[in-house]
């Protein structure tokens, strides 16, 4: 196998992906429309003064992002399974580990990235300070690649119970904790003018893990969840 | 060649039943001596703290239960790494027996810590670095055994519970760790209870004793479970048929 | 001239060889102590009621399940030592959609031969959907297609991917009277230039050569 | 023993109720667990005797016949 077909292989997985999610629209906008909903419930339940809001805002921004990320992560492989196109990646002669770390790319960029892009406006909503409008950016930018990693995991895991959605919560939910303290920890510490650098470079080696370790889970989730 | 035949033997539920049977009398005795025996020992006989009174005699219970629990988990990751690489079907039943059995002593970890916590710090929940490990610890046996039963097939279970496990025993490190860490950031000045300087070595050795006692009671029960297991998997066989028959006559 | 197989690649005589197959579901057995053979240039169809497990022994045979006792044999060698080999030389087209219902045909078919390898082969591609009929639709959303339309996207797979063995279950779903006689004229082709067709159909296959016909559901009764 | 009465060590300074709630706990999850262990083994049991009644009866009515 050559680098190149593998390349091809990634790009090929990676443009069908993005472009059914495309065509079918809310499967993009559907996370971001909850991220902006709840986001905005937390005023009304917590009172609008500015400085509380400001306080809460990193923290609220993240687990909301967390949940909006989480209810996504459910329809990554249930479509492929229900039409019968992830047999097709099982059979395939080619590896399953490029398939499978490509589709997971393709649903952080139609989730995470958006999610990630959105975020400053919301935090804007939530008076959250100027000063970490970058740290909530690069944070969740890192952060929500390792939480569609993980949850991809759950995801490969329920794929195929019928009753999927709310068991892939209870799975995957206490395995993002460790993203969740140093995402909010970074804004944190840049709302309070301190360093956030530490806090991304731990994500950055959450990232890497990730990117290194989850697919493999992914993969015999997948041939474990098909062969049944 | 040795090690796999040393393997196989192992692998085989027929085997381990009988084995299993010779332990049982010898973990049950053991066990409930040490565990009996040390919780007098703690309660009745060692000074109190002189910090905290004596609110610390739930150590005896606490400890041992949340070490016991978390090395339940590591075990349950190992049993279901085993199975995955090498088909074998009772570390498959090692698996599903003992997560139902971690939950419980994770909970009683929880319930016990939160009890101390309210005679010593004055409040029935705090949230320290050790027992929101704890907490987490609980959610996820909780999730191994929520998705154990949402499979109908027993071999996908397992298989599936076996890949969650190993995830989860992967990120325990670093979820205790990123708590840790998280902790020592919000931190609040008040509670600086820590356990070290407290301890005297009058008080560890019933904690020896109750910790040892606790793990030989894990062993114990887990050893009930999958012999159950073994039962029920095999009740097709002959030789479970002659086992149970043959013993009520 | 429908197979393209890879230069170098020699068919063995024996293709496929099913030893002393069993599977259970839930404690009922499915088959017992199954034994059949699929060589090159020959058509096996599997044959028996609903639920006599049909379709399960198909994904045993492609290799996505493994709750099976036994032995399966390629070229020889078991399949699980030589899944990558084997799975160069399978095409199994299962009784699942097998394309995504928003992306048209031709995406669909791009996609599938990505996976197997096979890069920029637009032509063949356009060919294989003119072969099946749909000429016309390359570009058209699956989702605005019949029922009919979509399983042939689903069988033009079996032109544009090259493979010895191809294994069918229940391939004349939603095909008309006429698109049926096409398949079975394609299955002849295709056997006769040396490959290997495991099938399952409830429907009476009229076919040009001789065939083999497996009956499943008779071991559940003994 | 630390406690100079009964009373002393049932009420330990206070604390009784905590301690002793705690060791009760405890002792019913640990028994708990016991038992449902136990009468998991007697539900196998009696489905095996069961399985072997039915085959015995079976295999006796066509001896017969």
């Amino acid at each position: 196998m050559s680098d190149s077909g593998l390349a091809k292989l990634v790009v090929a997985v990676l443009r069908r992906d993005v472009m059914a999610s495309l065509r079918r629209g809310s499967e993009w906008s559907n996370p971001l429309v909850f991220f902006v909903m709840v986001c905005a419930l937390f005023p009304l339940g917590i009172g609008p003064q500015p400085d509380r809001l400001a306080e809460l805002a990193p923290g609220i921004l993240w687990v909301v992002a967390l949940l909006a990320s989480l209810l996504a992560t459910d329809s990554l492989f249930r479509g492929d399974f229900d039409d019968a196109t992830l047999e097709q990646m099982l059979l395939s002669h080619q590896p399953l580990y490029p398939q499978v770390l490509a589709k997971t790319l393709a649903h952080w960029l139609m989730t995470g990235l958006p999610l990630s892009i959105l975020s400053p406006v919301l935090g804007v909503l939530l008076q959250l300070p100027a000063k970490g409008m970058l740290a909530l950016m690069v944070s969740l930018l890192l952060g929500t690649t390792v939480l569609s990693f993980i949850g991809a995991i759950g995801a490969a895991l329920t794929v195929g119970l019928r009753k999927g959605g709310l068991l892939l919560s209870l799975i995957v939910l206490p395995l993002y904790i460790p993203v969740l303290i140093f995402g909010s920890s970074a804004v944190k510490s840049a709302v309070e003018g301190g360093e956030y650098f530490p806090q991304l470079a731990m994500l950055g080696v959450f990232y890497l893990v990730a990117l290194a370790l989850s697919p493999l889970a992914i993969c015999g989730a997948l041939r474990i969840s098909v062969d049944q | 060649m040795s090690i796999s035949s040393t393997f196989h033997k192992w692998g085989s539920p027929r085997w381990f039943y009988q084995f299993s049977g010779k332990l049982l009398p010898w973990l049950a005795g053991l066990s409930l001596l040490l565990l009996v025996g040390g919780v007098i020992w703690g309660l009745a006989f060692v000074p109190a703290d002189y910090k905290q009174g004596n609110s610390f005699r739930i150590i005896y219970i606490h400890v041992p239960a949340s070490a016991v629990a978390m090395g339940a988990y590591m075990t349950m990751a190992i049993a279901g790494a085993i199975h995955l690489i090498w088909r074998m079907k009772l570390a498959a039943m090692v698996m599903k027996a003992i997560a139902p059995i971690g939950a419980s002593l994770t909970f009683l970890a929880l319930l016990t810590g939160a009890v101390w916590g309210k005679p010593t710090w004055g409040t029935w929940w705090v949230w320290d670095a050790r027992i929101t490990s704890v907490l987490i610890l609980f959610f996820l046996y909780l999730g191994i055994i929520a998705l154990h039963q949402a499979f109908e097939n027993r071999d996908a279970a397992a298989k599936a519970c076996a890949v969650l496990a190993i995830v989860g025993a992967v990120n325990i490190p670093i979820i205790y760790w990123s708590v840790e860490w998280w902790y020592s950031l919000h931190q609040p000045a008040s509670i600086s209870f820590t356990g070290q300087s407290t301890i005297h070595p009058t008080m560890l050795r019933p904690l020896m004793a109750t910790l040892s006692g606790m793990y030989l009671f894990f062993t114990w029960v887990l050893l009930l479970f999958v012999r159950v297991e073994i039962l029920d998997r095999e009740r097709n066989t002959r030789w479970v048929q002659d086992q149970i028959c043959g013993e009520s006559r | 001239m429908s197979v393209r197989r890879q230069a170098g690649v020699v068919l063995a005589n024996t293709g496929l060889e099913v030893k002393r197959l069993y599977s259970d579901r839930d404690d009922r057995v499915l088959f017992a102590d199954l034994c059949f053979q699929l060589d090159a240039g020959q058509l096996v169809q599997i044959a028996g009621p609903n639920g006599s497990g049909k379709t399960s022994l198909l994904r045993i045979l492609a290799g996505l399940s493994s709750r099976y006792e036994g032995e399966v044999l390629w070229q020889g060698k078991s399949l699980l030592k030589q899944r990558h080999e084997y799975l160069q030389q399978l095409l199994y087209i299962g009784h699942g959609a097998g394309i995504k219902a928003v992306l048209s045909p031709l995406e669909n078919l791009r996609w599938s031969c990505a996976l197997r390898g096979l890069n920029n082969n637009d032509d063949k591609i356009l060919s294989a959907l003119e072969k099946v009929g749909l000429s016309g639709f390359e570009e058209q959303a699956c989702h605005s297609l019949s029922a009919g339309q979509q399983r042939r996207v689903n069988l033009a797979r079996l032109f544009c991917i090259p493979a010895s063995l191809w294994v069918l279950d229940e391939p004349f779903t939603a095909i008309d009277q006429r698109g049926v006689t096409e398949i079975e004229r394609w299955l002849s082709e295709f056997v006769s230039e040396g490959g290997a067709v495991l099938l399952t159909t409830h429907h009476r296959l009229s076919f040009a050569h001789e065939f083999k016909i497996v009956t499943l559901g008779e071991a559940a009764n003994v | 023993m630390y406690f100079d009465t009964v009373g002393d060590f049932l009420s330990m300074g206070g604390h009784g109720p905590y301690v002793w709630f705690c060791y009760g706990v405890s002792a019913l999850v640990l028994s708990i667990l016991v038992g449902v262990a136990r009468s998991r083994r007697k539900q196998a049991e009696q489905q095996i005797r069961a399985i072997v009644r039915r085959k015995k009866a079976s295999s006796s009515s066509t001896t017969q016949h």
